[in-house]
């Protein structure tokens, strides 16, 4: 597949159809990879790449790429479709600026996975089929693929690409996924549990903001933890309702925008399952307003921005919930 | 920092008997920016009000926090007064400890505190208080009257009575609406078309008033003093102008097997016809759907008989743009569809009618030419049975309405009564439920109907109706006798509910006005404001509104054009000065405000920016229209940058209230 | 030298808990992190903990001040409690290396006295790596892996653990435990070392060519044409700076309590975009100015300050944790000239 | 023994202008009671109600928050209180989520008209955190000295 | 010198406030119970701040040989100075410092001709050198002074260069404005050319302070009529949380405006980044 999005970079860059190419360039293992903007063919073949580690949803970066002149190729995985058409529906990219490619995902790995088996000094590591052949300083060892899936892979709620030029490999579908099973569980705790969950996983936070740059909906201007003049500007968590408030009001700020592409979970140092907080938002909203999928129909009505005279009141979604 | 005057009103005893007022002043005396503070008996008074500007002036007092009753109260007051003083009416901000204090507690102690930290809520606010000045926008002195029945006629005739200039639109090739189809209205019992069509012909030779007849609104744009509105005229395929209505392009024309809406379907017209004899404007008009030369290309007999060579089988519809400060939505009723009721055998039998088409048959320029005949057999009726609260009054869970359509009780008393009058060999039975007759000379007239023409009204329900050998089949109750009751009518006349045009529903979203779960209009306020949409600018005339008689119709008409005449009137309006705005260089124009606007006042637009980074770009951003706003500050919660704010209750000002608060 | 067995050290920690407070690696689900020690905690074998033990000296957040206003009086408080004394137990070469970085700018002249008074309180028992990840470079800034510092050194070998006291306050610290302990010979724990250095060569990012950056050469490394590539795919987020042990940039900042006001300084970090941004300028305009600042600070500016130490000690932290993998040995190899 | 010392819960209600405020005044003007607790800020409607304005209220030490607008349909701004209904749905149950007591949120319709509705849901309101006790899962321990 | 505390400010008290020009205001700073604060070096700077509203670096702008206060000359532009912008006297603030290295007056100025070239509010932290240099009249020689601003209104100190500057034997002012007005007779046109106009002796010792366009074209203009870089001095702005180099905000290169500055010469600018 590497070679294959390659020859397609290539070529779209020899055409003269884009400019630049937007996709993952090799690291100094094989797990780092970064986002990186290719403009000659000699770049592309030394060091793009693509493998299970592809991880990072580029379609952020076209917010920033498309004030540049000039036409720039993205290659995007089926969720990172999601948030690719969710942006150019609040108008933060301009679509004829941007020659999209759809790629097929069969899930991404997660590295502190393949660390957490008991594996140190990981210096490479092989695709084997189903298999992952890791190699160490300390010797060489064999994982399975599926204990290194990312949880939002496990997950996986589309194989679908929703908006592309071109597509590379042949079209998926919508999955039928358990990624609410994590939020239903924590449903079924008392407040107290739910509480004492929420104060271990989130007093590790260190408000580096990794979250909120990877998010793909958060593209503000200027974040309101940032803007003096918001009221709420905050730039450490100085109290645990400072942890609280940030990550509520992170992802109330992106519900019905919020497709759902994990990466605030992906990229946080200290492995908080912040997406549980905007799984839990989705949830809802699926449960009281009917199923919304943020990304899938650019003409939808967003929850927020919808209504239905008949919306339940907040003391009968607590009550749905008994 | 502020300079603040706090004042505090002991409004005679009613604060200060549960208050300790100096206690208060004294405690907010000691919040930072305070720099004069004052207790007086009634602060609204006359020498309430010196004291507060005197205190501005001899203070420089920047803002002003007044702890007294209900800013719904007496806001305005100190808001004049402040300004008197020569501050900004907005720098006066309202703790209110007499409602929500004074008046609600009875510990003197807890009393106090509660009203030292209201005060300081209020200090806390007016702190980040801004000077604000409402804007202007012009006013364009022509009004709009959507619907040319007796509401919009009445509204139109009075505004321009005023001097204004008004544009009916009525989608119908004549306006009169349904009061022209009535025979006699009552209590009174005068032909509706004797005072009807005068009025009528009043419009047709006003000056200021253009009728845009057969056209329906297609777009409406702007807000109140500038609404821009695309009307569509619809091809009549008769010029206009040309047109003498003459009427012998109808008498001519071959295809005669058109149903007559006029009358219901009661009776046929040609494809070419005027509606009737007293049209306005009075000018033929072509159906499309059954012109034999429009359809085929072959006929063309109107055109050879037209002396004013009017036909014009080329007409196409035409779109006007117009401009106007003001609407008024006078879109009218229609009676339900009574499919759904086919117990009263509706669809079954002709002889089962409405009250509208009995109106139609008893009407001296209706399908019988007046005479109370039978549209089965054209026979004369001996035994009408007339149902009223046909899907009116209904529980909610069935197929009618839940509201009384009100005026059902009394025309069916007029008809019971007419009937008696001209035909007195004919028996007339009333089912109902209630009778209501509260109005001027209702209930006598009711009473007229039972003691002098002796109509049997029947407490109870009809449960079924069923055709049977040429007679109607009445199965009712009577729920005074606590009989079942089996009737064999000749006419079975249907009160049918009345519910709203099926026009008003797109209308309303064209205008952003808002509407009641049955589509009637929603008034600004039930009691205060009821001829005014919420919406400004827009306003609301006859049943649009709600079920209504003539005489309130009329009544309401004449109010609207009132209120149209007051604001036609101001050659700038005052907009409201607590409207949302937008930090541009914070907007990401992703549209979210856009779609939670009720009033359609934010656009977008692309404007050239200098940004931090010392480049140029065009951004997207939002953009608010004062004029518009109403300030209820949806945008600026749907808004996830905190882009949008309000004026008046910003997002500081109101988390300094709740800082102060939960201090 | 002394030794401990292993299956003794929960007598060791509470005993050394008994009369200050005791800080160590301890697993957890999301990894190694430093926490008081309670029963029962055992000594994590990880290389990194999540955070770095800078926390102890320079916490995220600390209160400077409080003030009380009343009408235009204000009244400062010194809100400062005397810090207690405390043991960093198993702190890793690399951040035991970062410490030394620290007092180079706190406690120079003007001296931070909120970190004095951590700093003074503290001893330190280093743990010598015997099992370095991929990620570890610090053999780049001439650290030893095999060799930590700090006031007590120790080794893990077999089912022992050896200690050694590098300072007066280690050699108090032995002492003041001598009853747990036994003495023990040096060759095994020099065996130790050859065995970790021979590791630490089979290290892939054990050699950076780090020794091309030079104070002389400041401006040509300023203006490398490289740093743009290098910056575009950063996406300013604060990860690197938080988990470094040796970032130290703090941003001071008031909190209105609604009963005075708390003067506080947390973390700030030279990736975002405020950082330096004033009322009318920004100085650093781009995330490839920011970007390049946080580099040049760590392999030129700070060297040039400091005889030559870099400000980087190879932990491998934001090698682990960038969410878009752009580091600091990448930067090195970049510009350093290699590649 | 020792007597404790009541718990006065501090209570923060949004009212919207034209309804719910107007009904608190009615509640006045029939001089019926509720608890001192209650403190009320005045919003143009129900829907200008931020997350971050109820946030902040816990933030500060409120240990309960209503949030009283027009009946559904009754909005002044024809929409403003659909729209509150859905944010306040979500963040309630967002709160809930937390492990934050739901009791210490509420939205509740008052009209104009209903001042007794006003008085009897603050007395509810008020007995109902008096009940819970003090905040501590959303606060902020620097506000709390 | 500096406080024992360089983190931990100590309370001052507003005793005076002068407004200078529209947007200009000059804060006299004592402790409560009425003395100077500190001792300082011409050029160096303090923290200034009102809890809850932020702290900022303001340069002093009196000179150390005043025994009495520390005066800060401060234009409205952020959020702090709009805060003192608004105050009155009485009002307490806190206070840090002094910071930086100041300017070499018992050095390299020692027996200097002297031209200091200011515009705007860039006069503030020369007036305080300008001061000290007049105090110690003797150690240095001939003192030029061109001073600019957008009109008359802005000059900073007008009154203070008019009664006492202009007054003083061996001390040339030379006043511009940007455009004419009509109470205006003095010299019209922007500082850069003017003191090109002028045409100084090279052998004079320079110090700039103003605007960045405003440095740039002086420093050029200096150049072209002969000016080495070594001789031209210059204090630098930046964003600053500590005052005392640790914060990590306002380097140049490896330099801290805060502790290495904010006085540079301009060789030495020469060799760091321009990142100011």
């Amino acid at each position: 597949m590497q070679q294959v999005i390659r020859d397609k970079a290539l070529s779209l860059l020899e055409a003269g159809k884009v400019d630049r190419v937007l996709a993952w360039k090799e690291g100094e293992f094989f797990y780092d990879q970064t986002p990186h903007v290719f403009k000659t063919a000699e770049e592309i073949n030394r060091s793009l790449v693509y493998n299970g580690f592809s991880a990072a949803n580029l379609s952020k970066y076209l917010v920033k790429e498309t004030l540049k002149d000039g036409m720039i190729a993205v290659f995007l995985k089926p969720c990172d479709t999601y948030s690719f058409s969710q942006l150019l529906k609040e108008h933060r990219i301009p679509r004829e600026k941007v020659w999209a490619v759809g790629i097929p995902c069969d899930g991404k790995l997660d590295i502190d996975r393949i660390r957490k088996a008991g594996l140190r000094g990981i210096t490479s590591i092989r695709e084997d089929g189903d298999r992952l052949s890791v190699s160490t300083i300390y010797g060489e060892k064999t994982v399975a693929k599926s204990d290194a899936l990312a949880e939002r892979c496990e997950n996986c709620k589309s194989r679908k690409h929703i908006v592309y030029d071109e597509l590379i490999g042949s079209e998926g579908e919508a999955l039928d996924s358990g990624r609410f099973d994590a939020v239903e569980a924590l449903e079924k705790m008392s407040p107290e549990e739910r509480f004492a969950f929420w104060q271990k996983e989130l007093s590790r936070c260190i408000r580096c903001n990794a979250c909120r740059n990877a998010c793909p909906a958060c593209t503000c201007e200027k974040c309101v933890f940032d803007n003096p003049a918001s009221g709420i500007e905050s730039k450490a968590p100085a109290s645990s309702f400072e942890e609280q408030n940030f990550h509520i009001i992170r992802a109330f700020h992106v519900v019905g925008r919020c497709t759902d592409c994990g990466e605030c979970s992906r990229v946080c140092p200290q492995s908080i399952p912040l997406h549980l907080i905007n799984r839990k938002f989705i949830k809802d909203i699926n449960e009281f307003y009917g199923t919304y999928q943020a990304g899938e129909n650019p003409d939808e009505r967003a929850p927020l921005t919808n209504f239905d005279k008949d919306d339940m009141e907040p003391a009968d979604a607590f009550r749905k919930g008994e | 920092m502020q300079r603040i005057g706090v004042f505090v009103c002991w409004c005679g005893s009613n604060i200060a008997a549960t208050v300790d007022v100096k206690a208060v002043a004294e405690a907010l005396g000691k919040e930072p920016g305070v720099v004069f503070f004052e207790d007086y008996q009634y602060m609204c008074s006359e020498e309430g009000q010196n004291k507060i500007k005197n205190a501005i002036k001899d203070y420089a007092l920047t803002g002003a926090v007044i702890c007294s009753c209900s800013p719904r109260m007496h806001e305005n007051t100190f808001r004049k007064a402040a300004a008197a003083a020569g501050i900004n009416s907005f720098m006066v901000e309202i703790a209110n400890i007499r409602e929500q204090c004074s008046w609600i507690h009875k510990d003197k102690v807890s009393a106090t505190e509660k009203a030292i930290v209201l005060g300081r809520a209020a200090i806390a606010k007016l702190h980040l208080n801004a000077p604000l000045t409402a804007g202007e926008s012009p006013v364009v002195k022509r009004a709009l009257v959507i619907g040319g029945g007796i509401a919009g006629i009445q509204t139109a005739l009075d505004i321009a009575d005023a001097g204004f200039e008004v544009d009916i639109v009525e989608k119908k090739p004549t306006i009169g609406g349904k009061m022209s189809q009535i025979d006699k209205t009552f209590p009174t019992l005068d032909c509706a078309a004797c005072i009807l069509t005068p009025k009528m012909v009043d419009v047709a030779q006003s000056e200021k008033i253009r009728i845009f007849a057969y056209s329906e609104v297609e777009a409406v744009k702007g807000f109140v003093g500038n609404f821009n509105v695309s009307i569509r005229k619809k091809a009549r395929y008769v010029d206009e102008v040309k047109c003498t209505g003459c009427g012998l392009c109808t008498e001519k024309c071959p295809q005669k097997k058109v149903p007559n809406d006029f009358n219901l379907g009661l009776d046929q017209k040609r494809a070419i016809y005027i509606p009737f004899a007293q049209a306005v404007p009075k000018i033929a008009t072509i159906d499309a759907d059954y012109c034999t030369m429009l359809k085929t290309g072959k006929c063309g007999v109107c055109s050879k008989v037209c002396t004013a060579g009017a036909i014009d089988y080329k007409q196409k519809d035409t779109v006007l743009e117009e401009q106007y400060g003001a609407i008024v939505v006078a879109t009218g009723f229609n009676p339900i569809e009574l499919t759904k009721y086919d117990e009263f055998a509706y669809s079954q039998s002709p002889d089962v009618i409405t009250s509208l088409e009995f109106e139609r048959i008893t009407n001296a320029a209706g399908p019988t030419g007046g005479t109370l005949l039978r549209p089965s057999d054209g026979t004369h009726p001996h035994k009408i049975v007339f149902v009223q609260c046909v899907g009116s009054r209904e529980d909610g869970n069935g197929c009618g309405k839940t509201y009384c359509s009100k005026i059902c009780c009394m025309y069916t008393a007029k008809h019971a009564m007419l009937t008696r009058e001209k035909y007195p060999d004919t028996e007339v039975y009333v089912f109902y439920i209630d009778v209501r007759t509260p109005g001027k000379n209702f209930d006598e007239f009711y009473r007229r109907a039972v003691e002098e023409y002796g109509v049997h009204y029947i407490k109870g329900m009809v449960g079924k109706v069923s055709p049977e050998n040429g007679k109607l089949m009445v199965r009712a109750s009577d729920l005074i006798e606590g009989k079942q009751l089996l009737i064999d009518a000749d006419l079975v006349v249907l009160a049918a509910a009345i519910e709203p045009d099926k026009s008003a529903r797109p209308l309303a979203t064209m205008l952003t006005a808002s509407m009641d779960t049955n589509d009637f209009f929603t008034e600004a306020h039930p009691k205060l404001r009821p001829v005014e949409s919420p919406t400004a600018g827009i306003f609301l005339s006859g049943c649009c509104q709600g079920p209504k008689d003539i005489p309130e119709t009329v009544a309401q008409a004449s109010a609207c054009a009132a209120k149209v005449i007051g604001l036609l009137n101001k050659d700038k309006l005052t907009c409201n000065a607590c409207v949302a705005h937008p930090d541009e260089m914070l907007c990401n124009g992703c549209s979210t405000c856009e779609k939670v606007c009720p009033y359609g006042a934010i656009t977008y637009e692309s404007k050239e920016f200098r940004m931090p980074d010392r480049t140029t770009r065009i951004r997207r951003v939002a953009s608010v229209n004062p004029a518009v706003c109403q300030g209820c500050g949806a945008c600026t919660v749907a808004c996830p940058s905190g882009a949008m704010d309000l004026h008046g209750f910003s997002n500081r000002q109101i988390m300094a209230e709740v800082d102060a608060i939960c201090k | 030298m002394k030794k401990i067995a292993l299956q003794n050290l929960p007598k060791l920690f509470s005993a050394i808990s008994e009369s200050k407070a005791l800080y160590l690696p301890v697993d957890t689900e999301s990894g190694a992190e430093f926490r008081l020690y309670r029963e029962g905690d055992t000594l994590s074998e990880a290389c990194n903990t999540n955070r770095s033990a800078k926390d102890f000296f320079f916490p995220q957040v600390e209160d400077m001040a409080e003030f009380k206003v009343e009408g235009k009086k204000i009244e400062v408080l010194d809100i400062r409690r005397e810090s207690e004394e405390f043991v960093i137990f198993g702190a890793r070469a690399c951040d035991v290396k970062s410490f030394e970085i620290l007092d180079s700018v706190f406690l120079a002249d003007p001296v931070d006295t909120y970190y004095k008074n951590r700093r003074e309180h503290v001893t330190v028992i280093s743990l010598a790596c015997n099992f370095p990840e991929e990620t570890c470079f610090c053999s780049t800034f001439g650290i030893d892996a095999a060799s930590p510092a700090g006031d007590v050194a120790a080794w893990i070998i077999d089912e022992e653990l050896y200690m050694t006291a590098l300072t007066e306050k280690g050699e108090a610290f032995l002492s003041a435990h001598a009853a747990l302990l036994s003495d023990a010979d040096e060759s095994k724990v020099d065996k130790k070392k050859e065995e970790i250095a021979e590791i630490c060569h089979r290290l892939p990012l054990q050699n950076l060519p780090v020794e091309h950056f030079k104070a002389e050469k400041l401006m040509e490394h300023f203006n490398d044409p490289k740093w743009a590539e290098l910056s575009q795919s950063c996406i300013g987020c604060g990860t690197c700076t938080f988990v470094c042990p040796t970032c130290q940039c703090f941003d001071i900042r008031d909190f209105d309590t609604g009963n005075g006001i708390q003067r506080y300084r947390c973390w700030d970090s030279c990736m975002y975009s405020d950082f330096t941004q004033m009322a009318a300028a920004q100085p650093r305009l781009t995330q490839l100015e920011r970007f390049r600042q946080r580099f040049m600070h760590k392999l030129v500016y700070h060297p040039a300050n400091h005889e030559g130490t870099y400000g980087c000690v190879g932990c491998g932290r934001c090698l682990a944790k960038c969410p878009i993998s752009m580091n600091i040995a990448k930067v090195i190899k970049e510009i350093g000239g290699e590649k | 023994m020792q007597i404790e010392e009541k718990f006065e819960p501090t209570i923060v209600a949004f009212c919207c202008n034209w309804c719910s405020y107007a009904g608190a005044d009615l509640s006045g003007t029939n001089r019926l009671q509720y608890p001192a607790n209650v403190k009320i800020i005045r919003v143009p409607c129900s829907c200008r109600v931020n997350p971050m304005f109820i946030l902040r209220a816990f933030q500060r030490g409120a240990d309960g928050v209503i949030l009283c607008g027009c009946h559904p349909g009754d909005c002044h701004y024809t929409t403003g209180n659909y729209y509150a209904r859905r944010r306040m749905t979500l963040l309630f149950s967002m709160l809930d989520f937390l492990g934050i007591e739901r009791e210490r949120t509420r939205l509740e319709w008052v009209s104009a008209a209903e001042g007794a509705k006003f008085a009897a849901t603050m007395n509810d309101f008020v007995e109902t955190v008096t009940r819970l006790g003090k905040n501590r899962r959303l606060e902020d321990l620097r506000c709390n000295k | 010198m500096m406080q024992k505390e360089a983190l931990l400010p100590e309370i001052g008290v507003i005793t005076d406030i002068r407004i200078d020009t529209p947007d200009v205001k000059t804060f006299r700073v004592v402790t409560p119970d009425g003395k100077k604060p500190f001792l300082h070096v011409p050029g160096q700077c303090a923290m200034l701040s009102i809890p809850g509203v932020g702290e900022a670096l303001f340069s002093i702008t009196s000179s150390p040989t005043n025994t009495e206060f520390l005066e800060f000359s401060i234009k409205k532009c952020g959020c702090v100075t709009s805060f003192l912008h608004s105050i009155e006297p009485g009002q307490y603030v806190t206070i840090r410092g002094p910071y930086g290295n100041g300017f070499p007056v018992e050095s390299a100025f020692l027996g200097k001709d002297l031209l200091f070239v200011a515009g705007g509010i860039g006069l503030a932290p020369l007036r305080s050198v300008i001061n000290y240099c007049r105090h110690y009249r003797d150690k240095y020689g001939k003192i030029d002074i061109v001073y600019g601003s957008r009109s008359m209104q802005d000059l900073v100190d007008y009154r203070e260069i008019i009664d006492e500057w202009c007054k003083e034997e061996g001390i040339n002012v030379h006043l511009t404005i940007d455009r004419e007005q009509p109470e205006w007779s003095g010299h019209v046109g922007f500082v850069p050319n003017f003191v090109k106009e002028l045409g100084f002796d090279t052998g004079k010792t320079a110090v700039l302070c103003g605007p960045p366009i405003m440095i740039k074209f002086t420093l050029a203009g200096l150049q072209e009529i002969g000016f080495q870089k070594d001789q031209i001095y210059t204090t630098l702005e930046m964003r600053m949380k500590c005052g005392i180099g640790k914060c990590g905000r306002c380097n140049l290169g490896d330099k801290f405006i805060c502790k290495d500055g904010p006085v540079f010469r301009f060789d030495q600018l020469e060799e760091l980044p321009d990142e100011y």
